[in-house]
């Protein structure tokens, strides 16, 4: 195949895919050898890849793929909300203020605190890196401490602990207000979150 | 496909060997019929059309996928030719006549939708040849939170407000000094020379580089690792004490108490 | 949003959606105006549609998508076999175009106007998402409703419903065609029908 003809192939391919696809593979799929593929690709990358697009070709694990720009995120959220956004139940929400705030703490603190058991929101939120294991406390049976993760800050948006405001201010604020805010029905329909 | 020869009914001389599809149901195989005879469909010819589908169905029985329904076209078509023999005046010939004219409207529907699959199948084959994805790509984003920090604030709040439990001086989120020499010496273990800007970039917070720097000096003091810097205003250079490293202090808990920095 | 990054923004939108997407749908999430969503679509057509890439934007269903141009077929067939299994019997044609001009209908009702059980045909729509089950009939037994879907748009590469003519149009009788009058009406109505 000529190198126009593959550069098209490969465009239409990686379109196609939406994921990586290796260069074995595309080789293989174009008749082409691998080298032309990657020379191929290398020149599509020049078009692709200026900035000037709100995609580009990536290398990603062996293969390419398209992907976008990072600036474009917000709006590929707006589109898919479920792509970006982090939900978490009511109880989640409610185990990772505990930890936020008491931390670091044991999981039979929090289950004292709540009065219920925790167990399947520890696990979320240990999924999702918002919390982590972190050593263990001086007392019978050891029971290991949970801290707040380094990830909680990303997904939260903070860059500073002081971002972090101080509860005791804000409940302060609610005892003048009529409600506290809490978008109730957010975190209600949203017991899980999407991928 | 299967294919089926005229079968050798009369009709125009036209066409003796008029290789059509498979008649798709006792509908298909009537408009054709009335085609082939140029006939009006507002006005067709009950009895000559009747006899002909008859004479079809049974040369093709075998031909055709579904023979109840063509079946039942012919008994109606049977009932409307006898009944339209009685006279004009009978309740039966009224009958009859709205059964052929609901017939008509049938064929006339009939058609229309034979026209719309000829139209879907030509565009159908003009874009056989072009794809989309139909599911989104997978890409990686960022996860953000729906929830922000106030409102997880807010649910602590509400919590203690429920006034089930006392709580000591509750002082806001901690940096453990243990914690951040713990991660200090995992990192040197391996021989690892650190970079005083790159730790602090990790955690760029005010709080976190004092913590950060208050580890550094502890394990200094404790001769784990030596700091070097070039000149001011460069990097400080953690390296590991070799001897001391590879020891078994390493795993223990430096230093104890319940030290730690808060913003509280 | 200025121009340059409008077009960035659609580029990264309809990659990622793979489907076609409104032009209402796309000024909404990049907070701009359907007037210049369309000069942005438009320019994007220009660099894109040349025939020197794989991929072009078209406009299907009311919105616009990424599909990759024919001349890129075999290959993509060979890296996903089963975009190519797609086949359109004359039977179930003629039982997409009764679901098209008389929607939403019932399975009994297709029966009806064919003279013929169409139960294999609705199943192999179903399967190729050409058609979709929405609502039930008021009527005794509940039956389900049938609907055009938003992939047949695609399959048959129908703009809007301007694309197919009105079902007054269709197969014009000699007697009609004395009276030439296109029902206008009609066509509108079947618009706003389909989804």
């Amino acid at each position: 195949m000529e190198t126009a003809e593959l550069k098209k192939t490969i465009e239409a391919l990686l379109f196609i895919s939406g994921k990586a696809i290796s260069k074995d593979r595309i080789a293989t799929v174009t008749d082409s050898r691998p080298v032309a593929v990657e020379d191929a690709i290398n020149e599509l990358k020049l078009e692709w890849n200026s900035g000037r697009h709100g995609v580009f070709i990536e290398e990603i694990g062996g293969g390419w793929q398209i992907s976008t720009r990072p600036e474009c995120a917000d709006y590929i959220i707006k589109l898919y909300p479920w792509k970006g956004v982090l939900r978490l139940s009511p109880s989640a929400a409610e185990v990772l203020s505990i930890i936020l705030y008491k931390q670091p703490v044991t999981k039979a603190q929090i289950n004292e605190i709540r009065g219920v058991d925790s167990q399947a929101s520890v696990a979320t939120l240990l999924k999702n890196s918002l919390i982590k294991y972190s050593g263990r406390k001086k007392a019978p049976g050891n029971p290991r401490l949970i801290r707040i993760s380094e990830n909680f800050y990303h997904i939260f948006g903070i860059r500073d602990i002081s971002d972090i405001p101080s509860w005791k201010d804000l409940a302060e604020d609610s005892r003048s207000a009529e409600e506290p805010e809490i978008d109730e029905t957010a975190a209600e329909e949203t017991a899980q979150e999407d991928e | 496909m299967k294919k089926v020869v005229n079968p050798g009914i009369p009709v125009g001389a036209k066409d003796y060997f008029v290789k059509i599809d498979v008649f798709e149901g006792p509908l298909d195989l009537l408009l054709w019929l009335i085609q082939n005879n140029n006939m009006d469909i507002y006005d067709i010819e009950i009895s000559k059309i009747t006899s002909q589908y008859l004479a079809f169905i049974n040369t093709h029985e075998f031909d055709i996928d579904s023979p109840a329904e063509f079946l039942a076209m012919a008994s109606l078509l049977i009932r409307i030719k006898s009944s339209l023999m009685l006279p004009k005046e009978t309740e039966e010939h009224q009958l009859a006549l709205d059964e052929k004219r609901a017939l008509t409207e049938k064929l006339l529907e009939w058609k229309k939708i034979k026209a719309s699959r000829e139209i879907l199948l030509s565009k159908f084959r003009e874009r056989k040849n072009l794809f989309r994805r139909d599911e989104p790509a997978a890409i990686e984003l960022e996860k953000k939170s729906a929830l922000s920090v106030f409102e997880l604030a807010d649910i602590f709040g509400r919590i203690i407000k429920k006034g089930f439990h006392k709580f000591e001086e509750i002082t806001g989120p901690e940096i453990y000094i243990e914690d951040v020499i713990k991660e200090l010496l995992e990192r040197i273990r391996s021989g690892e020379e650190l970079k005083f800007s790159q730790l602090a970039f990790q955690n760029p917070t005010k709080l976190y580089v004092a913590v950060l720097v208050l580890a550094v000096l502890e394990l200094t003091n404790k001769k784990l690792v030596t700091i070097k810097q070039a000149r001011p205003f460069t990097d400080i250079y953690i390296k590991p004490v070799l001897s001391a490293v590879s020891g078994k202090n390493i795993t223990e808990q430096p230093s104890g108490g319940e030290s730690f920095y808060g913003n509280g």
